[in-house]
């Protein structure tokens, strides 16, 4: 150890981080006793380590004590590491002759007992100190990025991020599942607390995707593979087929009316059932792109063979329907992504109390956006399964949000559009509305006021959590009703509310297959399962992978205005990547000693990223330093010792374990 | 063979000798052996537990021991038993201030009690132990076409959803459907039937048993099933009563037992059937077996 | 129960305070742990955390360097499978190997632990703390100059 | 091969050869020198080798500090005896050679390790089915009879390798070594300049460099179980670990020339580990299971008890030089 330290000059430095750390560390001891360890020429506590003159500090002592190597104990190198290698540069120091410890995140905040903390922290720092007298200098790598942008989600999320990016010239791909673009809010009526219609905002904005000729945008798509790293990702993604050649259809959809099918018979999608479609259809007047769909499940020739195919005869010498289309693979090189896909709406039938599924008058929230949307399968008149007008209304706040059966968490939106569907339900109907809320949440910008606006309106508010939704009466007048029975928690009275119709104000809930889009782009979820951003503050868009990022109720529950903010920052940030021109990778790729390699090939199969080859010629194996994540797990397994890996080397590791065991 | 120990509690020997009877027999069927837990006391129901809470574990806690003696779990098939031994197994285990205090006593009895021996609800055994195919195989008589309200009354899976779901159980509608029974929708299958309050608000204990009954007709049901002796009771023998009070309704009662024992080819008099105070005759008649 | 007693009440009565090497993956459990931090969850203060890229980086020979420096016990933390390369071959043989020598299983543990899943983190070091804490002391370390000493018998 | 004539005549230097715990199979690669043997004692002066000269230990003990060029020591160290010797050659030695894999790891001697002195004797006295001893008479150090007293080397809890016990200078590798291998070291040590310190005096790449299997190994090769030797036809071509034979091969120090696969058994390891590797088990079993073929942990555990004996097989040459060295001894047989 000494021998090895002959020629080192440590400087170790030890921050307060305020009270953070030094609350519960004697950092005072920890820098006394580092002082003590071979190699160490200098060791210092201060206040704030990450502070300009915390660093001018480091860099100083660099020029003035000749350091060649640094210890910073401070917080988590995830948020600091860079700083502190920026520090050591400007003395002069190659920044990776530097080793960072943990003793905030790790220790102080973790920890009560000052005495063991500090044991601790002082375990952590003698291991530093060690591995970085190993410590080689290094130099970032630089790879280039490839300027073009995926998005993944044709909500407003992902069309506001493709327009500001195509806009600011790069070239975007748009991928979405369904057969046009415009996700939810395209299902809404009219947006809170401004009543404007979600169709007159939203629409414009999807034609100019259409139209942008800085946007390839693929419905019926899906990415199936992602390979690569920040700059540089080759993604596939799987076109399904519309059976009608999106380039030769012009729209003119005579061929849905020339269908076989004299009356649309099938429940429809984007009506969520509410209504019926032909197999061939498109999802709404609006939809873009504005090109029918043919739905293989439903369609006589997909299914008998024997159709009189009216629909291609319709369509006449312009050719457009295929029938015989096939999925298509696209492989596309990009330099960042954008997920934005989004949220689905929590399922009412786990709440039996609240009878979804088993009396027809019960409606989830998105359920009455169709009913009283002037498109959707009423012609905006508000008609229940039974065919009769609504006299009274229920709407239940939080189903699915803030139970501990279901789930924890505030949906955020709920509140503001159960005041709207109030509104709007009132005013089409004229119906006795009431709101069972739990909490009524109005934050945001004119939202409070919309609030009072409705309380003037006479909606009736009934601060409760409802018990049950049922069909039996227990007098006369509650006689064919749907019986909401509920705790009016202001005057501590258990109610029951005839109602015909009720409105369930369901939750927000990740997609079910969110955990496989999170592997699939290889990035975390929180344990509820939404998308998890790097720092819930300070980086909302950005990702633990690197070029990829978040926007929209894929990371959270969100309001369109949310939505649509982070929806910018996302691509904003998408943009210095791509405007910057290249990354620097951190320079801890593996590498195959040639000499020692003996050919065993153990490595090869190993590799998650493909990045090992067997040379033929030589028959030894090599690494592609640009395809190495630096993962290390060939590394580990060589069985000669014959692979290394920059910043991991197994001398520095095996010094580190030596250092945390080493008594003091 | 399964092997189980059975804690009648005093109802299954007095108003609901049916049960027992049905219970027994379809368990008999089934394969599965009940031994009668030897030397148990009251649960103490819910009554004790309101005025002396450790006085009330203790009491329950007694039969528990009694099991984990025997290295079996315990079968309580009446509600109350069911809720009350419930309740003293959690505190025990949940509470080290019970457990300690409990432990003395047990220790006075040369007993112990560490959590072992569960109580389990027959619906629980049948379901999880027995399962319904096995159920379905021993069919010898479905009972198509017989419309069924499924009736749990509100003890059984509240505060405590051990086996099915706490708001909506369907245990039992699994098991009546598997012997061909049809079952209606039933919402009210956890509300209150009137039971305590009988006792002391006898009008709203009427109230109660009146709609539970109405609603049972109107949707369509020609009999109500339950698990509960103190349900079965309060249902059965107020219907006269609450007829005249609040509107005629006829309406019978009987345990699922019963129900699945017919299945099973059981006579009504095995079953008790005929112990019913609103006769039962002219809907099940048809599928008792014939007279021999 | 008050956080005070998660930091192992039992320290005081028999004085030994297990030590455990932790190698936590960056993306996943070393995440975690950072988490744990920014929402003050408390557990035991027993591990040292070595941070490696990945948990398939841990060659069984840095497991084996721990327990033969002084470690009671090993704690390896990586993301689920299929996010992470760790050769749970490795482990499931090394912890064969480790039994043959006289090492109980409870003294080395692999753990699933996602970046999010902070009061896992917790719940997985104290109750690895507790177990070996009642194992008691690995004492391994055999010093070359006891070996002479050996034969008196 | 440079013949005699390289070698330095009058004063010959002097060679001693001594054998510890071990099976003596690397005094047969001496042996196994065959003609070349005679070379070696033209060159050299050989002033102790207790299989095959009678020199006695005084004879050494008489030799001035130093003044032996070089000293192969074979074998690992279990008793007193061996102990005493080996310090007795490292002073009168100038260089010493730890000769084969017991002497430079511990060897098959060194599995001895898994159990601890009192097991061992309470076998090998008692329990073993040949051995009747019903007064459960022991080895003791000191025995005394009317006067005369008799004493015996004492044994070691622990077995151990020859440089956990002396400085040791080069490590010739195998069980044994081959002939070739100790030709050449014996020309290293004759020779001019003499390698660091501590090197193995063998080739530093692991073995599939030379095994004549090396290409049929597939790139991408998983196993759903592993074999024994003895439960499968071996293939005379192809790659052992292909045929599902635990090969430690991938993790062994080459110089043998593939000496086993060219005789159709696989490598179990004798030349111990790389310069880069500090625990040969630890390298070797990382070697095995990551060829395992499942994600599914219950299926890898079954796949992992395909491999009998594990630390018999990763350790099988080597336990004592390994990072445990020792099972871990009962508090009661406290060091």
């Amino acid at each position: 150890m000494d021998a090895r330290n002959g020629d080192r000059r440590i400087g170790v430095y030890v921050c307060h981080c305020g009270t953070n750390i030094a609350a519960t560390v004697d950092v005072k001891a920890v820098a006394e006793y580092a002082a003590a360890l071979p190699g160490v020429v200098v060791s210092r506590e201060y206040k704030y380590m990450c502070s300009d003159p915390g660093q001018e500090l480091i860099r100083q002592d660099i020029v003035e004590q000749k350091l060649n190597r640094v210890v910073v104990a401070a917080c988590s190198p995830l948020l600091h590491e860079e700083t502190f290698r920026g520090a050591v540069a400007k003395g002069g120091l190659n920044p990776f002759c530097f080793q960072m410890v943990n003793i905030r995140e790790h220790d102080s905040w973790v920890h009560q007992d000052r005495q063991r903390a500090t044991e601790k922290a002082i375990a952590l720092v003698r291991a530093a100190i060690r591995r970085v007298a190993l410590h080689k200098p290094l130099e970032k790598k630089r790879v280039s990025i490839h300027p073009d942008v995926l998005i993944v989600g044709g909500g407003i999320a992902g069309i506001h991020a493709a327009l500001t990016l195509a806009n600011a010239g790069k070239h975007v791909y748009l991928v979405e599942r369904e057969p046009t673009i415009g996700g939810n809010m395209a299902k809404f009526d009219k947006t809170f607390p401004t009543l404007d219609c979600a169709a007159c905002i939203l629409t414009p904005k999807m034609t100019a995707v259409k139209k942008h000729p800085n946007i390839t945008l693929w419905t019926l798509s899906e990415v199936t593979h992602v390979e690569g790293y920040v700059g540089n990702f080759e993604v596939a993604v799987t076109r399904k087929p519309r059976y009608i050649n999106e380039e030769l259809c012009v729209g003119c959809l005579e061929c849905i009316e020339a269908c076989v099918y004299k009356q649309a018979k099938v429940p429809d999608e984007f009506n969520l059932g509410l209504g019926k479609r032909r197999p061939i259809y498109i999802s709404f007047p609006q939809a873009v792109p504005q090109i029918p769909v043919i739905d293989p499940e439903t369609c006589i020739d997909f299914k008998s063979g024997r159709c009189k195919k009216t629909c291609i005869e319709a369509c006449g010498d312009r050719h457009a329907v295929d029938l015989k289309q096939q999925p298509k693979q696209e492989t596309i090189k990009v330099g960042a992504i954008i997920l934005a896909t989004g949220y689905q709406t929590f399922d009412a039938r786990k709440v039996p109390d609240y009878g979804y599924g088993v009396y027809p008058n019960v409606y989830t929230a998105p359920e009455v956006e169709r009913l009283i949307n002037a498109s959707g399968p009423t012609g905006g008149e508000v008609i229940m399964r039974d065919g009769r007008k609504p006299q009274s209304i229920g709407i239940i706040h939080c189903v699915g949000s803030r139970d501990e059966n279901t789930n924890r968490w505030c949906s955020r939106v709920c509140c503001m559009y159960s005041l709207k569907l109030a509104h709007l339900l009132k005013e089409r109907t004229g119906a006795e509305v009431y709101n069972f809320y739990i909490d009524m949440r109005a934050a945001g910008k004119a939202y409070e006021e919309f609030y009072h606006k409705l309380l003037e309106e006479g909606v009736h508010m009934i601060r409760s959590r409802v018990a049950e939704v049922t069909d039996w009466a227990m007098t006369p007048e509650e006689e064919g009703k749907l019986v909401m029975r509920a705790e009016d928690t202001l005057i501590s009275f258990v109610r029951r509310v005839p109602v015909d119709m009720v409105v369930l104000s369901v939750g927000l809930v990740p997609h079910e297959d969110a955990q496989d889009v999170r592997r699939l782009f290889n990035i975390s979820c929180s344990s509820e399962g939404w998308f998890l951003e790097r720092h819930p503050k300070l980086a909302p868009v950005n990702t633990f992978t690197d070029g990829i990022f978040i926007a929209g109720a894929c990371q959270a529950p969100k309001d369109i205005p949310d939505a649509v903010g982070q929806a910018g920052s996302a691509a904003a940030e998408a943009m210095v990547l791509i405007d910057t021109g290249y990354v620097e990778m951190e320079p801890n790729t593996a590498y195959i000693l040639e000499e020692e390699c003996s050919g065993c090939k153990t490595c090869i199969p190993l590799c998650p990223y493909s990045a090992i080859t067997f040379l033929s010629d030589k028959k030894v194996a090599q690494i592609n330093e640009v395809l190495c994540k630096g993962c290390g797990t060939c590394v580990a397994a060589c069985p000669s010792g014959s692979i290394k890996q920059n910043l991991f080397e197994d001398e520095e590791i095996l010094e580190e374990i030596q250092g945390v065991l080493a008594n003091a | 063979m399964k092997r189980y120990l059975y804690y009648p509690g005093c109802s299954l020997r007095g108003t609901g000798k049916a049960y027992e009877e049905s219970l027994l027999a379809v368990f008999k069927a089934l394969d599965v052996e009940l031994e009668e837990l030897e030397d148990w006391n009251c649960c103490g129901a819910t009554a004790y537990m309101a005025i002396d809470e450790m006085n009330a574990f203790a009491l329950a806690g007694r039969n528990l021991a009694l099991a984990e003696k025997k290295k079996l779990d315990l079968v309580a098939p009446c509600s109350a038993c069911y809720l009350v031994l419930n309740k003293a197994q959690r505190y025990i285990k949940e509470y080290p201030k019970v457990a300690r205090l409990l432990e003395h006593g047990f220790k006075a009895a040369g007993l112990t009690y560490t959590g072992t021996a569960k109580v389990r609800h027959p619906l629980d055994i049948l379901i999880h132990d027995i399962g319904v195919d096995q159920i379905k195989a021993r069919v010898k008589r479905p009972l198509a076409g017989l419309k069924v309200a499924p009736y749990y009354g509100c003890q059984i899976v509240r505060p405590y959803a051990t086996f099915d779901l706490m708001y909506y159980p369907v245990s039992m509608d699994k098991l009546l459907r598997a012997v061909g029974a049809e079952i209606v929708d039933y919402p009210l299958k956890t509300r209150c039937c009137g039971g305590s309050q009988k006792g002391t608000l006898p009008e709203v204990g009427l109230s109660l048993i009146h709609i539970l009954l109405k609603e049972a007709g109107r949707r369509g049901a020609q009999v109500v099933s339950t698990i509960c002796p103190l349900c079965q009771f309060n249902l059965d023998a107020f219907q006269d009563e609450a007829g005249k009070k609040y509107g005629e309704v006829s309406m019978p009662v009987v345990y699922f037992t019963q129900l699945l024992g017919l299945a099973f080819g059981f006579s009504a008099k095995e079953l008790g059937l005929e112990r019913n105070i609103v006769p039962a005759k002219r809907v099940l008649a048809k599928f008792e077996p014939a007279a021999a | 129960m008050p956080e005070k007693e998660l930091e192992s009440p039992r320290a005081v009565q028999n004085g030994f305070e297990p030590k455990i090497v932790a190698f936590f993956c960056n993306w996943c459990t070393y995440l975690a742990a950072d988490l744990a931090g920014t929402s003050r969850i408390k557990y035991a203060p027993n591990i040292r955390v070595i941070r490696t890229m990945c948990s398939g980086r841990v060659d069984p020979q840095f497991v084996l360097e721990a327990f033969a420096r002084g470690a009671d016990g090993v704690l390896i933390g990586g993301c689920h499978p299929g996010d992470c390369h760790y050769q749970e071959g490795n482990y499931k043989t090394l912890r064969r190997v480790l039994g043959e020598m006289g090492i109980e299983d409870e003294r080395f543990r692999l753990e699933w632990i996602s970046a999010s899943e902070a009061e896992r983190l917790k719940v997985a070091v104290n109750d690895m703390v507790e177990k070996v804490r009642a194992l008691g002391p690995l004492r391994l370390e055999i010093k070359a100059e006891h070996f002479p000493e050996e034969v008196a018998a | 091969m440079t013949e005699p004539a390289a070698v330095p005549k009058n004063p010959k230097p002097k060679v001693a050869f001594y054998w510890c715990a071990s099976c003596g199979g690397c005094e047969e690669t001496v042996l196994d020198l065959d003609e070349r043997v005679l070379d070696v004692v033209v060159a050299v002066n050989i002033v102790f080798w207790p299989v095959a000269l009678d020199f006695k230990r005084h004879h050494v003990e008489a030799l001035p500090d130093g003044s032996v060029l070089a000293a192969f020591v074979n074998g690992a160290v279990r008793t007193t005896e061996q102990q005493e010797m080996a310090h007795l050659l490292r002073k009168k030695a100038k260089v010493l050679v730890a000769l084969g894999s017991c002497a430079q790891l511990g060897g098959i001697p060194g599995l001895a390790n898994l159990s601890s002195r009192e097991g061992i004797l309470q076998s090998s006295y008692c329990e073993s089915p040949s051995t009747v001893n019903p007064e459960k008479v022991f080895p003791q150090t000191l025995y005394k009879e009317n006067g005369q007293s008799v004493s015996l080397p004492g044994l070691f809890e622990t077995v151990r390798s020859l440089d956990q016990v002396v400085d040791v200078d080069y490590y010739l590798p195998g069980c044994p070594p081959t002939p070739k291998l100790l030709w050449d070291a014996v020309h290293v040590l004759l020779g001019s300049e003499l390698p660091p310190k501590g090197t193995v005096l063998a080739p530093d790449r692991a073995l599939c460099e030379e095994c004549p299997r090396k290409d049929t190994r597939p790139e991408k090769l998983t196993l759903k179980e592993f074999k024994r030797p003895q439960d499968v036809l071996i293939d005379e071509e192809t790659c052992m670990l292909a045929q599902g034979v635990v090969c430690l091969g991938p993790a062994t120090r080459s110089g043998c020339e593939a000496l086993c696969p060219q005789g159709n058994m696989p490598c179990t390891g004798c030349f111990g580990p790389t310069s880069r590797v500090r625990d040969y088990g630890a390298k070797a079993l990382s070697a095995i299971s990551s060829i395992i073929d499942s994600n599914d942990p219950e299926e890898i555990e079954k796949i992992v008890q395909t491999v009998p004996d594990p630390v018999g097989t990763f350790y099988r040459y080597s336990l004592p030089s390994s990072l445990l060295r020792r099972r871990k001894l009962a508090p009661a047989a406290k060091l």
